[in-house]
């Protein structure tokens, strides 16, 4: 699957250039990098959330992007019908919350659910179907490690199985370490290292990688 | 004061026949053409509030003009293209119920779609970014704004309403106020001023803040509920 | 035109006493205004029928022609005719007096007649559209009237009341069957446009069949003498030489015109705003209905010229309020 | 209508006087009484959105009910509050300007208070709670909460003007629509039309909309700029 | 400084019910527990944005109160106009800026800016006053390693300098192993377990702690 080319300014201002990417389908990559890197504003471009500066598409025609949001958004209905707008298969949508331990949340109202727990609704929710291409943007922040394990798991299962371009943009280097095949990470706006995780957690080639990794201990 | 509010209670309890018309022909026609409002209304002003396209800030000015535009021209124009002469004139309307509806649609309806825009505009990124996120069709994403504003679409109903039931240029032009027709309160308010009966008028006046009151009481009960 | 029918015997004193008789307890807030000049020869006030032709030159607003406006002869015909039988005569000349103990309309000494057959009422037929004029609708005599009209012949009559104006031009508008009004330079000129139709057995197509008299109003005090006036023309010229406060209609309508009728000509006052601009310290032009200017008369101890149908239900009213 | 457009261009380069004084008065009573109502209205609606408290409910359906006082209704009462047997007649307010512009306080604020209440109910508890948790003031609070809905703020002025503008029968009644001194542009309008000059009624509805659509596109733009 | 024990109903679910706490100023206590166990309904109570079942208050009079909610907000205007809200000083707002590296966004529109950024400009606003309590709910979840690590500065800084007491919710055992004096165990909305940081961390008490310590391979 190829990204095209792409960049964001805001009043002359460049947030985000980054060059034409090819992915592989079945593979997950984390995207890394510090606040204000451009890692949101990546994902929102291709998921149509926002318009990049340039005119026409960054993804081939026909795919299919799912996206979750950092900031997750929980309708003002019950937990499970919330998760049902993913899709509609109701024996799935049970299945997903007993995984996530939601199951004695069914019926609670999704606006009122705590931090963490909204975040495990929205991603059941994005589970519900299969996209081409799914871009989830920090989606464990709120949530507690159990949870997060599930998550990870979840992801990760989901991925594989559906063959599917995953991007997951994180602050956790130990999430891209136990999930993730290749590592993007952003500085500045730009695309600065890409690559299989272990090479580019171990084995930065440039002074910027090394120096984010390096507050990680690693 | 006094003596219009015995008036008024009076007319109530002496069930006077051509008020109970009155009261029934105002009803029908208040109900019906907020409710039509807000269904023209709603639907695009939420369409309008998450959509970008050229031309949409056109399209606000110019609803925003027709929220101004004075029942008397409304009433007016109407009068004019359904008059025995004007172009309309098959549509035999004139002096109906039925055109006095029409022509309140017309006032109400940018009420509710400018009302309806500037609350949408205001929630429509969040909720569309994860409609998008989702795959959602854009029908669906109306839908789940529409369930999102409940409680602004209530208010937007009261609004509605309110005006349909006050507004008298209009509906006096195009109805003709005729007796057991087309009076409704508001005319025969202005009718009983006319002959200098205030405190008739003023009775009017209240049973029409009554019903208003009731009517208002009902939709927030209801609003409360459906909002929890 | 008038005649010489039994006057009602009323003069500014007189009148003054019978107000304040008639609002019973609430004498405190009794209006101040009193009827000063009455049923003096120019203030006569004629009513008009008129039939509409169904082939008059009608055209839409931008002037072009339209043929096929739907008017409704038959009912205009039995309308016309039984308002002219001596029953509805009879009952017009009878209305107000249980009320307000005077009469309020007299039946024209030259009033066409009709005495022949009414017909009844067939489905196409039934709804007669009148328009009339406010202050004739708001007299109440309609109402009083026609239910006996349609329980005997089967009509339904939906009356549209409007300023003199907009009364006439709704039946140039195709949206009146016939008409009911008080303005009689208009209605010639209604006439002379091709509108109006001859019912049959009648001679003209105006057929004036009723008459009252406006009157005219003022402060009790009565700063500019009126009361004393040899008639109302000099009445009203005492007001505009007393620059007293003046209530006009401004609307266009029959008290209206009337009222620009009995200035000096040397004032020049028309329905025209620029023609009263430099007057405007007395002469106060309040484009309103007949009760809302009798309470503005009231609230500003203005003279005002008034149809005596409205202004004894004001005097009724007030006190109330 | 073609007639019409002809009628109002000419009046309009004509400069005829009376149309100029009508221009005035008509934009002296929207501006002042809209601008007032906004003054009064927001900052009441948007305490009501943002607090809690016994008896809230019951005042918000009092506001809506108000919202619906029809304007015949209005002026009556202001009509007998002020005239010469009533308990203001010392003000010697009736038949000026500013009894119409009290008036139309009393039609257009609830309107505006009912408006901010909705939208500020919604937005309030995530501000508030930020807010509370910087320990700032209660004024404090509703400043910042004025900020965030300035774009509602500015949609809610123009429904006000537009109001003001369009409104006839409390303005005809307390205002007396007395020529060169409370006659405005609806009360103009209607006087043409009572006359029968249904053309000339519908060139000053066409000089009203257009006088609208610039106060509205004025508005529209500064809305924008501030909201960027 | 003593809390009063609460407790919180939803339609007759008790979210939460915690006994009499006593706290000493100058110290840091860190709560932890799993999504849902009320840590933030508890934070919530204390800063008077939620009411408890019970009328009366949780802490005595005179008391002042900073909270840093879940969800930041920020406001339709720059950010330093933001942080001014918390304080008049405009040097400190400076230097609090240059600590959380928000110099370069000072006069950006807050409410554009990134997550990290938008839980940085919180802190900085809530640090420009004083007060005796201060609670932040998972103030660093959207910071990325490095502003993390200087936030943790500040906040300990903040704690130990005015002597207040400072309440702060993490899923994080690595913070609040690193600033942390005692640490505060939620589970299913009551107060479990609590002590000083070494020993709830390696000598737990109950079951329930010992579980959900091992999910982070203590
Ligand atoms: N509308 C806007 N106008 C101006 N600048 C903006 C706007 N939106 C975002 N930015 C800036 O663009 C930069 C990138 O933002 P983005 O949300 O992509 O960061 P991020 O990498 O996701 O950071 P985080 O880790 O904090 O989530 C930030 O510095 C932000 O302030
Ligand atoms: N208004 C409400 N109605 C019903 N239940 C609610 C409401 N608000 C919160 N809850 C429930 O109360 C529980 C505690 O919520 P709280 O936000 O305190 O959790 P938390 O410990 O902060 O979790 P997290 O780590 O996810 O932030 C949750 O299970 C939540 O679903
Ligand atoms: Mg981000
Ligand atoms: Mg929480």
């Amino acid at each position: 699957m190829k990204i095209s080319a792409f960049s964001k300014t805001y009043h002359g201002v460049t947030v985000l250039d980054v060059p034409e990417l090819e992915l592989h389908p079945g593979k997950i990559y984390s995207i890394i990098g510090s606040n204000g890197s451009g890692k949101s504003t990546y994902a929102k471009i291709l998921a149509k959330v926002l318009p990049a500066d340039q005119k026409g598409p960054q993804l081939d025609a026909g795919i299919t992007v799912g996206y979750i949001p950092q900031k997750n958004y929980a309708f003002r209905m019950s937990t499970k019908a919330n998760i049902l707008l993913g899709g509609s298969d109701s024996a799935k949508a049970e299945r997903l919350m007993e995984v996530l331990q939601l199951d004695s949340l069914a019926s609670q109202r999704a606006d009122r659910l705590s931090g963490g727990e909204t975040s495990r609704m929205a991603l059941a929710r994005l589970m519900m179907k299969h996209f081409d291409l799914v871009i989830l943007d920090e989606p464990t922040a709120a949530m507690d490690v159990e949870t997060t394990f599930l998550s990870e798991n979840l992801i990760w299962e989901y991925a594989k199985k559906s063959g599917c371009v995953l991007l997951l943009i994180t602050h956790s280097l130990q999430q891209a370490k136990r999930i993730a095949d290749e590592i993007l990470f952003f500085h500045k706006g730009q695309l600065f290292e890409s690559g299989p995780k272990e090479r580019l957690l171990f084995a930065p080639t440039r002074p910027e990688t090394r120096q984010f990794l390096e507050f990680y201990g690693i | 004061m006094q003596s219009a509010f015995e008036k008024a209670i009076h007319l109530i309890m002496t069930g006077d026949a051509e008020l109970c018309n009155i009261l029934f022909v105002t009803a029908r026609m208040s109900l019906t053409s907020s409710i039509i409002a807000l269904l023209i209304g709603v639907p695009f002003g939420i369409w309008l509030g998450a959509c970008h396209f050229r031309g949409k800030g056109l399209i606000l000015i110019m609803n925003r003009t027709l929220m101004g535009m004075p029942p008397v021209v409304c009433g007016l124009l109407f009068y004019i293209l359904f008059s025995g002469v004007g172009p309309l004139r098959r549509g035999k309307l004139l002096f109906t119920v039925n055109i006095m509806i029409l022509a309140q649609v017309v006032l109400i309806t940018p009420i509710v779609i400018g009302n309806m825009e500037t609350y949408v505009s205001g929630i429509a990124p969040a909720i569309q970014e994860t409609t998008r996120g989702l795959g959602l069709t854009r029908i669906k994403t109306l839908l789940l704004l529409a369930n999102e504003c409940i409680y602004q679409i209530f208010f937007v109903y009261m609004l509605s309403f309110a005006r349909a039931i006050s507004e008298v240029g209009a509906v006096s032009m195009v109805g003709g106020a005729i007796a057991w027709k087309t009076n409704v309160m508001t005319t025969a308010i202005m009718q009983y001023t006319n002959r200098g009966n205030f405190s008739l008028g003023i009775a009017l006046g209240m049973i029409l803040l009554t019903i208003s009151l009731l009517v208002n009481t009902a939709i927030t009960l209801l609003q409360r509920r459906l909002s929890k | 035109s008038g005649g010489d029918h039994s006057k009602p015997k009323a003069d500014a004193a007189a009148a003054e006493t019978e107000t304040k008789d008639d609002t019973d307890a609430a004498t405190q807030s009794a209006p101040d205004t009193v009827i000063l000049k009455e049923t003096d020869e120019s203030m006569i006030n004629t009513y008009t029928l008129i039939a509409v032709n169904p082939d008059a030159p009608f055209a839409d607003a931008d002037g072009n022609a339209v043929s096929d406006v739907a008017i409704n002869t038959e009912g205009a015909d039995a309308l016309i005719d039984w308002f002219l039988t001596q029953e509805a005569l009879d009952l017009a000349a009878d209305y107000g007096v249980a009320k307000y103990n005077d009469h309020l309309f007299y039946v024209k000494d030259d009033a066409p007649a009709y005495s022949g057959e009414i017909t009844p009422a067939a489905e196409e037929n039934k709804i007669i559209r009148l328009s009339t004029t406010t202050s004739v609708n708001d007299s109440g005599l309609l109402g009083y009237m026609l239910p006996t009209f349609e329980e005997k012949y089967g009509y339904t009559v939906e009356i549209q009341s409007a300023g003199t104006g907009k009364a006439i031009a709704a039946a140039q508008y195709g949206n009146a069957d016939l008409i009911l009004v008080h303005a009689k330079s208009q209605e010639e000129v209604f006439v002379a446009d091709g509108y109006a139709r001859t019912v049959d057995g009648f001679a003209s197509e105006r057929l004036s069949f009723l008459y009252n008299y406006f009157v005219l109003c003022g402060p009790s005090a009565d700063p500019a003498g009126t009361a004393s006036c040899e008639n109302v023309l000099d009445a009203f010229a005492a007001i505009a030489e007393t620059k007293s406060v003046f209530i006009s209609r401004g609307d266009g309508s029959g008290t209206h015109t009337k009222e620009l009728s009995l200035w000096p000509k040397d004032l020049g006052i028309t329905d025209q705003p620029d023609s009263f601009a430099s007057y405007t310290d007395w002469y106060t032009s309040a484009n309103a209905g007949m009760g809302a200017c009798l309470v503005m008369a009231e609230e500003m101890g203005g003279y005002i010229l008034t149809d005596k149908a409205t202004f004894l239900v004001f005097v009724q009213n007030n006190g109330e309020m």
